[in-house]
Formats: structure tokens, C-alpha cells, sequence
């Protein structure tokens, strides 16, 4: 099984490398560029018996690991 | 060369990865029939530019490569000199060129991870790291992005292993457009007792991996490209290495653990076409053979080919020969740092490279033929056309104080510390002189003394006469090092130029060699380590020719050192060496009348060795308060350097105040400052020195001539520290 | 006193420390492997030198903060233990959460090595009393991920409970944005736990003792009370 | 409207956080981990007059600022 797991900073955190992106953009001369923020995207190849047990288990893992959870949010999918 | 094999039809030229024709006939001639492909892979590389020097050996030579404290010369995986006390210190200096215009973060970080290990296989710790860059013209396109990619790449790895980058030096030039530089040095130091070397000994003796995990990095471009490989291309491309310096700096520390132990009998990184040049390498300097069972190498890959792994150029990754009995030992540092260790063959007698795979020999090849024929050329060249010297007295006039405010902010003299304070420069907590002086102090534990080092080339010389250039090179670094009162021991020399097979270029390269050798033979100051790399151009545009000169000296009590910064208002400033204001090539002549022409400064190694040994000696008995050495920009600007550094102020009363006396870039000469000038003149004119007071300091933040000229120091400031923060951030 | 040091893989300061530390105390400390997941029996003083554990990879400092060492370190720290992170020692503690916040990229989004000035915020506790409030200082730095954040409540928190250690600043001194080189929120650059026996900060001390790169060369001492007070409140 | 950029590294490519994060997973107790691989992911407001001049342009910024396609390749995503 695959987990792909979203990580994203909470509203409120600032994001630096997001707002260092907007203003690389401004500069190349795109225009109409709003808010950009920018996260990490993890894929986890996984043995599970099952898709409930592959959630529970990726969750663990973004709780105790992949997310700083005072700080950023996280979104887990799992694919066969 | 007489071909006795038959060659079979289908190798066509573009099949040969690489080999010229008559190359691949003395292969055939070397097996005895037509070698595997694994074997023409091996073939290729070996025989490589990069690995066989096969245009250069021949001039590298003639480079002076001994003295007392020489303890190993080039042929290893660096320069070994004593420091005295049972300490050795080893380094080199390593270029990463093409790699580093392709991806230029991931480039100049394997740059930096590859003369690391050059230099931690010998045993040294490493203590220190500099780079010497060349970018295009700041207007281009791409300099940019590649300043900004290279200086985060070294940083990104140099920061993480913990090794301080303390100096180096950057420059701008249209020449490098499609062809910027990135030559990385590491200095590193060892007890004489306790080197590595290369050489493999013991039949029987087991062959062993360590680090990280093979992968399809960087296998031989110009091979992949070849037809074979038309199915499934897309996986098997070669692709851009990628640095892990975590583990290097996990290497490091196991390396140095093994070595504490008596387990090794030989060791080397694998380096440029991996695995075989270090298994040929090792198993050639020891007249033996060697056994490599790939299926025992740890991949990070599946499906890797004989071919791929032979030729792929992973990072972090060492070869060791272990005595048979302490392979336990070996296992379990490694596993404690939780990197690989495999043993995946051993030494026979055979003198032959066997390489098995899936139980399949894919390769068997005699050794010793296959270095010893390693071609070696002697390549057309034609010399430089000599260039009339600069009639100062027919340039236009320009005011001082506007000329000093343009050199101070070009791209070539402004202030490098964008770059520098991107690089952990105090890590280890060594670093006496940081980053900004003539050259950097690194303290080592429990010890008096330290070492000093920097890294110089002056390319526009270079090109205006080679040989000339290439002496200036070596004076600089020893100018360099003598301006922070270090005695000047070796150096290590990247020799970066165009296209060999071309007779200008090759001229550049004799001329530079001739040049280099000249001055270390006057300056008894050898070269022990040192790289090339050649086709360093695009479109048939070669870049300036480049040798850049990395220096080490000892300063034998480390609290006697002397800075540039101007220290206490009052004291008297001194011009040590002889000025007669040659403008030929030099960068007033480039940034004020875009004219990049005329004979460079001459170099009187005589005059360099008097005036430096001078200095030196004024600085070790304490007598100057700060000391600098005149280089690009000539006086007035190596003055406005001293200032900005001591945030202090001048006034100045030259012989001549003309653009030519105040800019020109005459050698040999220094700046020092003193309370006692008295004794000072007279112990030069006993030396016979040519010295002469030209001012004293003062605290008022300017610089004045007595003929009214006054340059505000705040101003220089400005355009000094200004342009390389404004430049990078503009956007393209 | 008893003092460790634990070095994580990448950790790359902590001889650094161990100078500094054997500076002050005359004794060196021993270099704890975070391996060995039991301390030293009776320490007076736990450091987490700088470095890049774990290559910094996902977040600095958040795979060492999950080490088994780090349990023993946390069981003594609620003890009572005095704990001090520097730099990616200190990026440790916010992960462990043995300290509040958390330290984001320079707001630059490049590395730093310069140094700093650093007003004293609270010069009662057992790391600072060598200082006087409002003492201006001079550290190196040299971090990518300095950039100090705490939510508004968090914040209020720290700094109710004098919580803040030191400040940014100007070399006159003052904490404006001038002086601020990587974007930390009210200029921090170090802070306590509640009990003021954990300190983090990122600017490094420990490179601040050495007589030979100061003087003429420009080093700087500042560093030097941090490590004698240390000492001190720890010998009796 | 909204794009979402995923930045992966090539295959073949040292992905030398994901080997981090295996290990620091491994380490946590955490059975069964496979591959895994650390990529970006990148949300950007622009003001585009339709689909498919919005996703034109995010194709200009992921080839000329938000991935390093020497070692990178990049999917984009446009959301309303
Ligand atoms: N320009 C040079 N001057 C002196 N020695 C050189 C020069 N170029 C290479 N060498 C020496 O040749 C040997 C091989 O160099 P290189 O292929 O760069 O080594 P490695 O494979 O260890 O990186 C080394 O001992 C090096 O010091
Ligand atoms: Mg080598």
C-alpha cells in the first residue's frame, strides 16, 4: 500500500518559503499571484493488512514524526 | 602504436564511449581480443582525461614536487606535509566544473564531498575548506542563478559535516558564460605516523565497501548516450549525483575510528568513475590483482548492471583493504554510524581485474598493461603571443577618488561576504582569521602553532602571458599567506583551461606550468597535490585560462599573526617593494576603459622572496600593527581595504599621486603599518628592501591626499559591501 | 561538576562545547552517543551541542527530539536537571517540546554565519546571572533554521514567565528589525522552560571563549560568563 | 483560483530525506516501511481568466522557479 501524506503549515504560522516564492514569482513577472504557501508531500510504501489499519498506522507516523503538529496540519491518503 | 587484434566491424567510432580509434585498438591489443562491454566501459574511463591526465602528465612532470618537508608529492589521494611536532597536514584541491554548471547546488556540494574524502582516506581530520569560483559576466542570463546555486551547495554541504569554510575567492569574467568554475580545496591534518595510503598489499586480503548505497549516479554521459542503451532510456540515463553530506560526516568519523585501529592496509575513496578507478588504482600500486563479486555491493537500485556499477559515481563511498582478521572490527564501527560495509572481493596474485556478477565474469582484465598504457600525449602547443606593455601616460585622466568608488564596487573586488557568511566559517572553533583577510588562520587543539591558507589565480594574466600569469598564481597565494606572518610551505594547483587538442590552448597550459614552476623553485615552495580539468569551453569559446593555486603555510606561534584592518590612529604606513605603476592588464584598465590589454605586471622572484621574507620577519617579531598585500587595484585600493577592515581612516602623501602610481599592480609589494617607522626603514634598507612611508592612520573616517583628494570611507563602504547583496537580489 | 554532551549523528559542535565547557571547569565532559540511551549516573548538566543531527532532514532537530536518549534526557530534565541546547541542541528541545516554540527557516531562506548582538533578558537564572539585564553581548551564529515562532498565546506565556533568555538587537542595543538576522518573532533568540533550569538558544557561546580568536582577530569572550555561571551554580 | 504543484525528485534521483525519514520511522518502531520519498507541495491564489491559461502559466513557474527539472518533475493540479 501507498500512503501519500500532505503536511502544511497552520493559518497563522508564518511561511517564509511561501512568501519567498510569491515574490520570486512577482519578480519573474507573473501577475495576479495571491497567497502561496508551500508544504512537504511524503510517500510511504507500507505493508498493511488493510487500508484502516494503514490509516491508523500513517497517522501515528505524522503524529509522532512527520508533522510538528504545533505548527503544521497533515492530510493522509492511502492507495492501494 | 600496431594493432594485432582484429577489430570487428560493428564497433563504429561512436561505440567506443569515448576511446579514440587507435585507443580502442591498443584495448583489443591489451586482451588479447575485443574487450566486453563492462571491460570498454573500464577501458573508457581509465583512460578518461579526468583519471589518465593523458594531455597534461607530461607538463605536470616538470612541476617541483620535493623539499624537506614534503612527505608525499602528488600520485596519491593528496599532498602530505610535515608541520612539525608529529603532525602532518594533508590537502588538494579538486575542481567540479561541468557538474556544477548542470545542477549547480547538488554540483559544487559533491564538489565539496569529493576533496573532503580525497583528503580524510589519508587519515587526515579535515580542518578546513575554500573554493575558488569563476562565473560569467553578471549580465548574463544564467550567472545568477549559478552563484546562487554554488555558494548554497558548498555551503549546504561543507556547513553540515562541520568542516569551516574559511576562505576562497570569486570572480566575473564573460569567458565563463557557458563554463563557470568551482574548485574546492580541503586542508586537513594528521599524525605523520598514521597516514593511508592507496597501495594495496596482501593476496587474500579482503576488498571492502563502506558508506552509502550505489545508485545509477553519474555513469560515464557520453556512454549512456551511445546506441545500446535505446530501450528502457529513460531509467537508465545517467543522473546528476546527489550529495548526502550526512553521511559523509558519518563516514568521516567512522573512517577515523577504523583508522585508530591497526585494521587497514590500504584505503581511497572512490572518487571519479568509482569503483574503477579505485579497485584498478589500489590493486595497480600494490602489483596485484583483484577479485570484485558485484553482487555483494550494497545498491540502491535494483537491476544495476557490471557496466553501472563499475562506472557509477555515488556519493560517499570508500574502499578499504582490511587485514583479513579485523574485518569484525571494521563491521561494527560501521554499523554503530549505520552505514554499509561489505566485503565484496580480495587482492589475488593474479594482476588481473576480475568482476563477476549474478555468478558471470563481465569483465577480466590485466592491470598493470592497462596503466602503464595509459596514453599519455604530447600535444601540440603554441605559445602565447608576448603583449606590448601599457603606455600609462596615454590613457585618459580620471579622478582618483571616482576611479577608487568604481574598483571598490565591481564585481571583481567588491566585498565577497554575501558569499562567505553563507558558509559556517567558525565550526570547530579553530578559525583565528575569518574570511576577508589575505589568507584564513585555522588553530590547531593543543598546539601552538596554526596553519594558514587561500586560494589565488589572476586569469587575466594568465591569458595576457601564461607564464608569466603562471608565476603570479604561486606568488599570490605566497604573498598571501606571508601578509598573516605564515611561512609559505606547498601548494596544491587546479589547472582549469580550454581544449587541449587545440595548440593556443595547450600553449596557455606549458606557459602557466613553466610559469608556476619558475616560482616554486624560487619560493622552495613545491606543489604536492593538484587536479585537472581540461575542455572547459562551450561553442568553441574557451574560458581564461585558470590555474588556481591553493597555499599552505605555518605560522609556528599562532598569536603572532598580523590582518589587514588599520589598528591604532598615528601609526605610520609603509609601501614595502618597488612601484612603478604598470597598468598593463590590470583590472583599472578593464573597469575604466573596458580595455583588457597590454603585458601583465612582470614577476621578480628575486624581488617576491626578498620583500616577503621581510615581512614576514617584521610580523613575527611583532614590529607592524597590520599588513596587507598589494594585488588587484594596486596601492589605493589595498589601502581602502585596510580601512574599511580597521574602520579607520588615512592620510596619505605618495610620491605620485597619478592613476598608474595609485592603481598600477606592480608585485611584491605590501602595505604595513608601524609606531616605530624609524626602525623600520633602516631594517629594510639593511635587507635592501625598497620601503617608503606614504602616510600615517588616522581616525577620521577618510582617505586624504596631500594634493587635496579626500574618499570618504562610509562611501567605499557602501559600493564595497553594496554591489554582490544588490546584485543577487534582482530577480531574472 | 558533572556535565555531558550528547552527539547525535551529524551533531558537529560538540567539541566546540567541550572546549568551552573545559575552559570554564577545568574538566572535560564526556561525550555522551545517542546510542547509549543510559546517561551518566549523577549529571549536573546535559548539553545538546549543534550540528545537523540526522542531516536536519524533514525538520532540524525533530528525528534526534525522538531519540531513546532523548527520553532520558526529558525524565531528567523534569528532574530538575540543568539541559542546554544550543542551536540544533536548542531546535532539539522545541521538537521534545522541553521548551517552547519552534524554529522555522531564516526569514533570508539562506544560512548565517556572522555574529550577532544579543541584549540579556533575564540575567536571574543559573545561566545568565553573570550578565545584568539589559547587557548587550556578542555571539556567533551559524544556522539556516534560526527563525524563532510561538503562537500569539504561547508567546504571551513566555514572556509573562520572563521566559526569554536574549533578544536580538543592534550593537547599541536596541531590538528592532535592524538587528534581527533571521525573522524571530519579538527579536528571541533564546528562551527558558517555565523553570528556568532548560535553555536553548541558537547563537553559540561556546565559540565565544576562545582568548585566541579574539583581540586583534575580532573574536569575541561574551561567552565566557555564560559558561563560568553555569559552572558555578553547578560546582556547589 | 487555486493550483497545487507536487515537486518529486526524479526516479533514480538520491532521495536523501526520504532515507532519512525511513530510518527515523524505522527507529520509532514503526514495520512494513518501504520506499519513501520526500517531495514539495505548493499551493498558489492566482487570478487567471480561465483553466487553461492558469495552468499554462504554473507551468512557466514550475520551469522557472519552483522545481529544478535537471533532478525534479513537477504535476500540477487547477482547483476553482
Ligand atoms: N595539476 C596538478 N599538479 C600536481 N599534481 C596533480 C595535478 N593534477 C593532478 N595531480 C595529482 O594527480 C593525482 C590524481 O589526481 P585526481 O585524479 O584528481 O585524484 P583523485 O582521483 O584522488 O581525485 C593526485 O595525486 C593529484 O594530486
Ligand atoms: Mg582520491
Amino acid at each position: 500500500m501507498k500512503a501519500k501524506i500532505h503536511v502544511t503549515l497552520k493559518n497563522g504560522v508564518l511561511d517564509v518559503q511561501g512568501k519567498a516564492v510569491a515574490a520570486g514569482l512577482a519578480s519573474l513577472g507573473f501577475a495576479g499571484i495571491g497567497d502561496v504557501r508551500v508544504g512537504r508531500f511524503v510517500e510511504i510504501e507500507l505493508s498493511a493488512k488493510d487500508r484502516a489499519s494503514a490509516e491508523a498506522s500513517v497517522k501515528q507516523m505524522c503524529e509522532k514524526l512527520l508533522a510538528n503538529t504545533v505548527i503544521e496540519n497533515y492530510r493522509i491518503e492511502i492507495a492501494e | 602504436m600496431k594493432t594485432k587484434t582484429k577489430r570487428k566491424s560493428w564497433r563504429k567510432p561512436n561505440d567506443l564511449m569515448g576511446l579514440a580509434p587507435a585507443e580502442y585498438d591498443l584495448a583489443c591489443d591489451i586482451m588479447g581480443r575485443e574487450p566486453t562491454y563492462t571491460e570498454l566501459g573500464i577501458f573508457s574511463v581509465m583512460w578518461s582525461e579526468h583519471c589518465s591526465y593523458k594531455s597534461s602528465k607530461k607538463w605536470l612532470k616538470t612541476l617541483p614536487t620535493k623539499a624537506r618537508w614534503v612527505i608525499c608529492g602528488p600520485g596519491e589521494n593528496a599532498g602530505v606535509i610535515d608541520i612539525g611536532d608529529g603532525d602532518a597536514c594533508i590537502f588538494k584541491i579538486e575542481s567540479h566544473n561541468h557538474p556544477s554548471y548542470i545542477e549547480p547546488y547538488q554540483g559544487a556540494a559533491t564538489g565539496v564531498g569529493g576533496i573532503l574524502r580525497d583528503v580524510f582516506t589519508m587519515g587526515a581530520r579535515p580542518i578546513a575548506n575554500l573554493n575558488a569560483l569563476r562565473f560569467g559576466d553578471p549580465s548574463h542570463p544564467k550567472t545568477r542563478r549559478l552563484v546562487a546555486g554554488v555558494v548554497a551547495g558548498i555551503g549546504g554541504y561543507g556547513n553540515c559535516v562541520g568542516v569551516p569554510t574559511v576562505g576562497g575567492e570569486t570572480n566575473f569574467h564573460a569567458s565563463y558564460n557557458g563554463n563557470c568554475l568551482v574548485n574546492a580545496m580541503t586542508v586537513g591534518v594528521a599524525r605523520k605516523d598514521k597516514i593511508f595510503y592507496s597501495a594495496a598489499a596482501g593476496a587474500g586480503n579482503p576488498v571492502v565497501y563502506v558508506g552509502a548505497k550505489t545508485g545509477r549516479d553519474g555513469i560515464h554521459g557520453a556512454t549512456m548516450a551511445s546506441a545500446e542503451f535505446d530501450d528502457n532510456s529513460e531509467e537508465k540515463r545517467p543522473t546528476v549525483q546527489v550529495g548526502d553530506p550526512f553521511v559523509e560526516k558519518l563516514l568521516i568519523e567512522a573512517c577515523l575510528e577504523l583508522m585508530a585501529t591497526d585494521a587497514i592496509v590500504a584505503i581511497q575513496d572512490m572518487g571519479a568513475a568509482g569503483l574503477t578507478s579505485s579497485s584498478v588504482e589500489m590493486a595497480g600500486k600494490g602489483g596485484l590483482g583483484i577479485d570484485l563479486d558485484l553482487d555483494n555491493v550494497p545498491a540502491r537500485e535494483t537491476g544495476m548492471t557490471s557496466y553501472e556499477m563499475m562506472l557509477s559515481e555515488s556519493q560517499e563511498r570508500m574502499l578499504i583493504i582490511l587485514k583479513p582478521d579485523r574485518i569484525k572490527v571494521a563491521e561494527k564501527i560501521f554499523a554503530k554510524y549505520e552505514l554499509d560495509c561489505a566485503t565484496i572481493g580480495h587482492l589475488t596474485k593474479t594482476g588481473r581485474l576480475v568482476v563477476r556478477k549474478n555468478g558471470k565474469v563481465d569483465a577480466d582484465m590485466p592491470i598493470a598493461p592497462m596503466v602503464q598504457a595509459s596514453p599519455e600525449y604530447s600535444r601540440p602547443w603554441k605559445p602565447t603571443k608576448k603583449r606590448k606593455p601599457v603606455d600609462a601616460a596615454k590613457l585618459p585622466k580620471h579622478d582618483p577618488a571616482r576611479v577608487l568608488q568604481e574598483l571598490m564596487g565591481c564585481p571583481d573586488l567588491a566585498s565577497r561576504r554575501w558569499i562567505w557568511e553563507q558558509y559556517d566559517h567558525l565550526v570547530r572553533g579553530h578559525t583565528l582569521q575569518r574570511p576577508g583577510g589575505d589568507a584564513a588562520i585555522v588553530g590547531l587543539p593543543g598546539r601552538r602553532k596554526a596553519l594558514a591558507m587561500c586560494v589565488d589565480s589572476t586569469p587575466r594574466y594568465v591569458h595576457a602571458d601564461p607564464e608569466t600569469g603562471g608565476a603570479q598564481a604561486v606568488v599570490e597565494t605566497w604573498r598571501n599567506l606571508t601578509a598573516v606572518g605564515a611561512k609559505p610551505l606547498a601548494i596544491t594547483d587546479n589547472m582549469n583551461f580550454g581544449n587541449p587538442q587545440r595548440p593556443e590552448i595547450m600553449g596557455q597550459f606549458v606557459g602557466a606550468i613553466k610559469g608556476m614552476r619558475k616560482a616554486c623553485k624560487a619560493l622552495s615552495y613545491p606543489v604536492v597535490s593538484g587536479n585537472v580539468s581540461l575542455y572547459n569551453e562551450t561553442n568553441g569559446q574557451a574560458i581564461l585560462p585558470t590555474p588556481t593555486i591553493g597555499g599552505v603555510g605555518i605560522l609556528k606561534d599562532a598569536s603572532k599573526s598580523a590582518n589587514l584592518a588599520l589598528k591604532d590612529a598615528g601609526d605610520t604606513i609603509v609601501l614595502v617593494g618597488a612601484t612603478k605603476g604598470w597598468l598593463g592588464s590590470s583590472l583599472y584598465l578593464r573597469e575604466m576603459e573596458g580595455r583588457e590589454e597590454g603585458a601583465p605586471p612582470p614577476v621578480d622572484l628575486k624581488a617576491e622572496k626578498r620583500n616577503g621574507d621581510f615581512v614576514r620577519g617584521l610580523i613575527v617579531k611583532g614590529q607592524v600593527n597590520s599588513c596587507h598585500d598589494l594585488a588587484d587595484g594596486g596601492l589605493l585600493v589595498g589601502l581602502a581595504e585596510m580601512a574599511l577592515a580597521g574602520r579607520k581612516g588615512a592620510e596619505l602623501s605618495p610620491p605620485r599621486t597619478d592613476n598608474a602610481y595609485l592603481f598600477g599592480e606592480d608585485q611584491a609589494r605590501y602595505v604595513v603599518t608601524t609606531k616605530n617607522a624609524k626602525r623600520l626603514l633602516a631594517a629594510a634598507k639593511k635587507a635592501k628592501v625598497p620601503a617608503m612611508a606614504i602616510g600615517t592612520v588616522s581616525g577620521h573616517l577618510e582617505l586624504t591626499l596631500h594634493d587635496g583628494v579626500r574618499i570618504s570611507v562610509d562611501g567605499l563602504r557602501k559600493a564595497h559591501e553594496g554591489w554582490l547583496p544588490a546584485y543577487m537580489s534582482q530577480k531574472n | 561538576m558533572k556535565a555531558a554532551i550528547v552527539v547525535f549523528p551529524g551533531s558537529n559542535r560538540e567539541n566546540d562545547a567541550a572546549d568551552a565547557l573545559e575552559r570554564a571547569s577545568g574538566k572535560r565532559p564526556a561525550l555522551v552517543w545517542h546510542k547509549d540511551t543510559e546517561l551518566p549516573s549523577k549529571l549536573d548538566l546535559i548539553l545538546l551541542p549543534g550540528g545537523f543531527s540526522y542531516g536536519d532532514y524533514l525538520r532540524c532537530g525533530a528525528m534526534a527530539a525522538r531519540s531513546p536518549i532523548m527520553r532520558e534526557v526529558i525524565a531528567r530534565a523534569d528532574k530538575g536537571t540543568a539541559v542546554v541546547g544550543v542551536c540544533n541542541g536548542f531546535q532539539i528541545l522545541c521538537e521534545a517540546g522541553l521548551l517552547p516554540g519552534v524554529l522555522l527557516s531564516n526569514a533570508g531562506l539562506k544560512f548565517i554565519c556572522r555574529d550577532v548582538h544579543l541584549k540579556v533578558a533575564n540575567s536571574q537564572t543559573m545561566f545568565t546571572n553573570r550578565y545584568s539585564n539589559g547587557e548587550v553581548i556578542r555571539f556567533p551564529v551559524a544556522h539556516h533554521d534560526g527563525n524563532y515562532f510561538a503562537d500569539a498565546d504561547t508567546l504571551k506565556r513566555i514572556e509573562d514567565g520572563d521566559q526569554v533568555a536574549f533578544r536580538y538587537c543592534t550593537p547599541e542595543g536596541e531590538t528592532v528589525a535592524a538587528g534581527n538576522p533571521n525573522g524571530s518573532i519579538a527579536n528571541i533568540a533564546g528562551v527558558f522552560n517555565a523553570t528556568k533550569t532548560v535553555m536553548g538558544l541558537m547563537p553559540h557561546p561556546e565559540n565565544a571563549t576562545d582568548p585566541a580568536t579574539a583581540g586583534p582577530l575580532g573574536g569575541s569572550l561574551d561567552g565566557k560568563p555564560m559558561f563560568d555561571a553555569i559552572v558555578d551554580a553547578l560546582a556547589k
